[in-house]
């Protein structure tokens, strides 16, 4: 038996032990996500159980070092044991910006200091992070900014405002981009700096969308002041960070709409809602002009799954990574919200249920989905700087 | 058939214009909707409008009415959708006087009220099997030896919530899809066996579902002559159906008009987001596609008050015109507003919502490309 | 009886005497149409006597004054006999470009020596005339134009080539712009002015285009002389009135694609199309998605026809014309594109034929159109232009 | 499976975009088509290709090939479809050849031929009224003593014109478009009553139309077990779609890059027409069709190979969307050429006319649409 092998069997033998069998087949299900933080929420009362024995592994991040906490694993091994989770449908333990995002960054810029301090709070779940990017004039063309932060000492003061905080109102700490040089070209004046919520001067407001949910925050910054031990990397050079977390979130937008389990319910919710508002015969969605809309956005599906397959398969056998991000993102995106529109057409008068009596909770949610999906193509970058990017980076065209 | 406005016509937009500057209804349609209102508009504004005499555009002055027509009635109301207007002028005129008026029916004192905007009068037709086929009627209409006895659900009502009474289509005979065998009927809200239940919609419009459990109603109650119910509501609901594709296309003309000023506004990599080519192209798109779809509005309104053949296949051009047109626009002015536009404090997402609920009330654009099809002969 | 009724019946019993019979329902034939010029050609050959006593009267062009051999009719008269004309199904006796744009230009801008010359010889169709705008390097951006016309005397000696020309190879006479001043603004320094094109160092040549025919040609000019008194409007003021004449031409295609006959007759054809290539059920299109696109396309076309209608309305009833003719131009031209691309789909196999045999004569003509069809939205200024001229004029976006 | 080139189809592109760039096949078929040349092709070229072994790819050793499959045979018809080649590989190996192979045929002449390129057999199973269903046969089978007898007429034979022999569907019973009763034979050109007309199409590839009277043919000349035809021929036509989608990506890669390279090129109001933000964004999204229509060729190529359950719905996915993606990218790269597009003398073209060529080849996209939603079980 290789090493594999044996690492294999024993990961399925301790997941069969550990996993907690409330938990199996609730891969895909929002309620079964964890998102950690000095006041986590548990849906299911196995979660917990779930993250403290995979977090005592460091199998929260399965790759990451084991000095910071994390499983130390290699990329095989990981892929093995995101194999026995999937094959017991579990939800992962533990997920968020932290994981996604500012760890990874952290391992590859940070100082010592900073990833002793914060990997081994994110690999148990301990700190949830935010991103404060976005601001009120500062959408597309991100690197305006206006949040200004002025060095005092060992401290910066910052004012300010942040927009589109996702969850800003459930976290703990914020990774933002902030102006600490005003003077020079817009790109070369920005520091990433990390910053605890509960400092003095912070207030956080949610922002309720038209869909009626309120995912994102915006952030105020009144005389805060922030530790220069802070700042990862240099001092102004913080676009360079920023960039490379943004091709990140474009990536993780993108496979959201992507391939796996979550495309497979998306698909199996177009037909279920083709046959069940327009009629079926033998399974075959009566309509033949909304089946040909199916048809063809699930065609548009599976080529777009095959296409992030492609490239997964091409960035293992070592090539190097092409625009994937912002294909991904433009694509999968538009996709989602053809897909929403289809159904709002299927659904016909019921489309226009917001609540009860008279709508069903699945027409409800479909309409909230509906609204919920026009941000798509604005949020992590709008599709028109997606199209700039291809054109500019791709396509060489000239400015 | 004449496409322009006439000097008459122009005043009445001028006036409606007034009235909407004045009074703003977004921010009423917004405060209505957060206090969950069951009426969803303002009583007063409401008599303000029948003062001014647009709920008596349509009738003929024989039955007290200003014998003008459609066309008249879009002018009111594309002026009233630039603002998203809630108050029930298209339901209570369009769909509840007109059926009363086309359907002679014999006791005045409802079509005087409505006339006079004393009254409100709803059309329920809609049921929950019906999607968008009017004939489709399941409510059963019972002959009794005084009248008639109706059993039904009905949903969709629009503005049925605080209605004085409702028409009432109904089946005395027949196949649940046939057009043969429906009547039309008023109940008064307080009769006995009436139940009304509020729906909310996603553009914060007043909706209710209506439940009779064996209302007894006088021979009296029917519109017009036995088995003319099915040509009726197809009247009634092509002229409604005109009706509300002005308003769409005011509201459509208003989204994308805040859309283009905030092109103007909105600065990003230090210049107007309006002077980026691929925005340009899109704006001048959705502005074509809002000019196709005024004259499609102008000539199904014309051609109904003619009595033009076409008048059908018009209104169904309309309608399939005007509920890809105001989606489109709703859409791309989300879009080019950006993460603002997705907030619930930002005006444009009612317009938004406002276009999906119009998109799915008398047909959405499938349908009446099918309806135009089957009226075109192929 | 009035003085316009009486004039209608004078006019009925006229043509009903002269109209020949057997050019009657020949309203849209295409080989019914006369260009005129010096070497005409008539392919039925009574043509060649309704032009005769139209001419006469000067109706070719019956509200041209009658000082200059028009009709002199008023616009009511002349929609009397345009009425009279097209209910017997009568085609136009004469049709071109002297007809439609430089007889207008001229009775603008011309000298009184331009009109005595020109115009009669337009009215009775002795002159055809053809149109030198476009340039290999001057397409979108017309302004840029390098044919240059450099004074020497009383004449200008012109060099350079022109593309585009429509039947250039049948024309008499020719329209062009040339750069008579190469130091100002490029709009400044372009004058416009007339060619006889037998003049000596002209030749013309046809272009080929996708679909196989050659109704284009280019032009080469070698030290060609032309007299100065042939120039229209002032020397570097010719801009001015490309404009105004580039306004009509976009009326005339966009509204070659608008109502009337012409109308009526591709929605016929495409009804038929769909009939006759997808089978039909009591006239009823069988498939369903098709149907479903043809209803789509014939919506589109019947907004488009009421949008012509009521820009006409309009201006009869005074408004000022709109942006009327870019809308015209843009959505015309593109819709006849999804007409022709809906008809190729519907005939699935039969759209390959190029020709003989195993495919109709009808198949092989709808291939060639189609192909003739993508031309539409590139001609007479591209979409893109228009566009460009929408979102500046009327939505006023900035530069 | 894995949606990679590996080393040795890598090698395979790199010998085939070599011998395409060496050959200016877009001139041969100007001139081809100039000419009027009855089989549209070049024998040397094709000889050579049969000399570099791509008409053995996808046959098994034991049959003299190269023991390959779809996928390297979707390698060199992308690196063809660059130039618009129009040497007969598809029809003649992916048609002809693969149903000699698959059909078990007996006399191995035939597909030795095939192989080494010395013998063209083509496919012909459309009929006048079978638009895209090859189960649509009308030509007729009969039995006789020592074999059939058959009558009908094929059209759009894919490079039927100069073929040595021709696999022929036809019916021995059944309805029209029945699956059972299809049986495919194998016909020399040489045999009596078989009679051939050159077809001429818009792509200007080579086509013809057969027409057979009253052929005899031994019992042997049927391919695989009677009433095998319909599998047969679809597992052939399969193979053939995914190919050919592999040559419609490349035709449709190829018109894209010249089109960049012009927007790069081409000077209008003293910039480059690439730096217009409108026609960027077009060009991006046109980038993007083509990314999608790659994975979906590479997949359907190598699900074929596997024999997956998918194959079949991967197949239609491929055709879908390179049909509509090369339609897009061809028209786009028209405008984008602008007057000079529309020129016979400019190569752009070409493309156009091998967009809808291709589209009409094994079914449209709608057709597909259709046949994956059936696979699909909705």
């Amino acid at each position: 038996m290789s090493d594999l092998e044996s690492f294999r069997a024993e990961t399925r033998s301790w997941l069969e032990k550990n996993a907690p069998s409330e938990l199996r087949q609730k891969a895909t299900d929002p309620d079964a996500i964890v998102w950690g933080g000095r006041r986590p929420t548990y849906v299911y009362p196995q979660s917990k159980r779930w993250l403290d024995v995979m977090r005592e592994r460091g199998w929260t991040a399965p790759t990451w070092p084991k000095e910071y906490g994390g499983g130390g694993l290699s990329k095989v091994e990981a892929k093995v044991l995101a194999e026995e989770i999937f094959r017991l449908e579990m939800p992962p333990p533990l997920y968020g910006f932290g994981l996604q995002m500012i760890g990874p960054t952290l391992l590859q810029y940070g100082t010592e200091e900073q990833r002793t301090e914060h990997i081994p709070r994110i690999v148990r779940g301990e700190i949830r992070w935010c991103q404060g990017y976005s601001e009120p004039n500062a959408g597309s063309d991100l690197a305006s900014l206006q949040t200004r932060a002025v060095r005092d000492g060992d401290h910066f003061v910052v004012n300010g405002q942040k927009v589109w905080t996702s969850y800003g109102n459930f976290s703990d700490w914020m990774f933002l981009l902030v102006r600490t040089d005003p003077d020079v070209k817009k790109q070369s004046g920005i520091t990433f700096i990390l910053l605890d919520l509960e400092t003095e001067g912070v207030s956080v407001k949610p922002i309720k969308l038209i869909s009626g949910a309120s995912p994102f925050c915006e952030t105020f910054f009144q005389d805060v002041r922030i530790s220069v031990e802070n700042v990862v990397s240099e001092i102004n050079a913080g676009w360079t960070v920023a960039k490379a977390l943004l091709g990140h979130e474009r990536s993780m937008i993108g496979s959201v709409f992507g391939a796996g389990r979550r495309a497979k319910k998306r698909t199996d919710v177009l037909v279920e809602t083709a046959r069940r508002t327009l009629g079926e015969r033998e399974g075959r969605i009566q309509d033949d002009v909304q089946r040909d809309r199916v048809a063809e956005l699930l065609i548009d599906q599976a080529c777009f799954e095959l296409t992030v397959q492609r490239s997964h398969d091409g960035a293992k056998a070592g090539q190097k990574p092409g625009p994937e991000s912002s294909i991904f993102k433009v694509y999968g995106t538009e996709l989602n919200q053809r897909r929403h529109e289809a159904m709002q057409s299927m659904r016909g008068p019921s489309a226009v249920g917001w609540e009860g009596p008279g709508f069903s909770e699945e027409d409800l949610q479909q309409t909230r989905d509906w609204l919920r999906s026009r941000g798509n193509t604005i949020e992590g970058g709008t599709s028109e700087v997606q199209l700039n990017i291809i054109a500019k980076r791709v396509l060489g065209l000239p400015d | 058939m004449k496409l322009v406005l006439d000097d008459d016509q122009q005043l009445l937009a001028k006036t409606a214009a007034e009235l909407v500057s004045r009074d703003d209804a977004l921010k009423r349609l917004r405060r209505l909707r957060d206090e969950k209102n069951e009426n969803g508009y303002s009583k007063e504004v409401y008599a303000k409008m029948a003062e001014l005499g647009w709920t008596a555009i349509p009738f003929s002055t024989d039955q007290g009415g200003a014998g003008l027509g459609v066309a008249e009635m879009a002018v009111v109301l594309e002026a009233l959708g630039r603002a998203l207007t809630p108050e029930p002028l298209l339901s209570s005129v369009m769909l509840g006087g007109r059926s009363l008026a086309l359907g002679r029916f014999s006791e005045s004192s409802w079509l005087d009220g409505v006339i006079d905007g004393s009254k409100r009068v709803c059309l329920a037709y809609q049921e929950p099997g019906s999607r968008f086929d009017a004939h489709h009627v399941e409510t059963s209409a019972e002959k009794t030896t005084n009248g008639y006895r109706i059993t039904g659900e009905k949903v969709h009502v629009l503005d049925g919530s605080g209605a004085d009474a409702y028409i009432v289509s109904a089946r005395s005979s027949g196949d649940t899809a046939a057009a043969a065998g429906i009547d039309l009927f008023v109940v008064p809200t307080r009769v006995g066996g009436v139940e009304v239940a509020v729906q909310r919609r996603v553009d914060a419009r007043n909706a209710a579902i209506l439940r009779l459990e064996r209302v007894e109603l006088p021979a009296t109650a029917r519109l017009g002559a036995s088995g003319e119910g099915a040509a009726l509501l197809d009247s009634v609901i092509d002229g409604a159906t005109a009706a509300l594709c002005a308003e769409m296309l005011g509201s459509m003309s208003e989204a994308f008009d805040r859309t283009v000023e905030y092109m103007k506004e909105r600065v990003q990599f230090g210049v107007p987001i309006g002077s980026f080519q691929a925005l340009k192209h899109r704006a001048a798109r959705v502005f074509v596609e809002i000019e196709l779809a005024r004259s499609a509005v102008m000539a199904a309104a014309r051609a109904l008050d003619a009595g033009d053949d076409r008048a059908r296949a018009l209104v169904s051009v309309a309608k399939a015109k005007c509920s890809e047109a105001f989606l489109l626009t709703a859409n791309e002015a989300v879009q080019i507003h950006g993460g603002i536009g997705m907030t619930d404090e930002h005006d444009i997402g009612f317009f938004l919502k406002r276009a999906r609920g119009a998109e799915m009330t008398f047909g959405d654009a499938a349908f009446h490309r099918q309806r135009f099809a089957a009226l075109s002969g192929y």
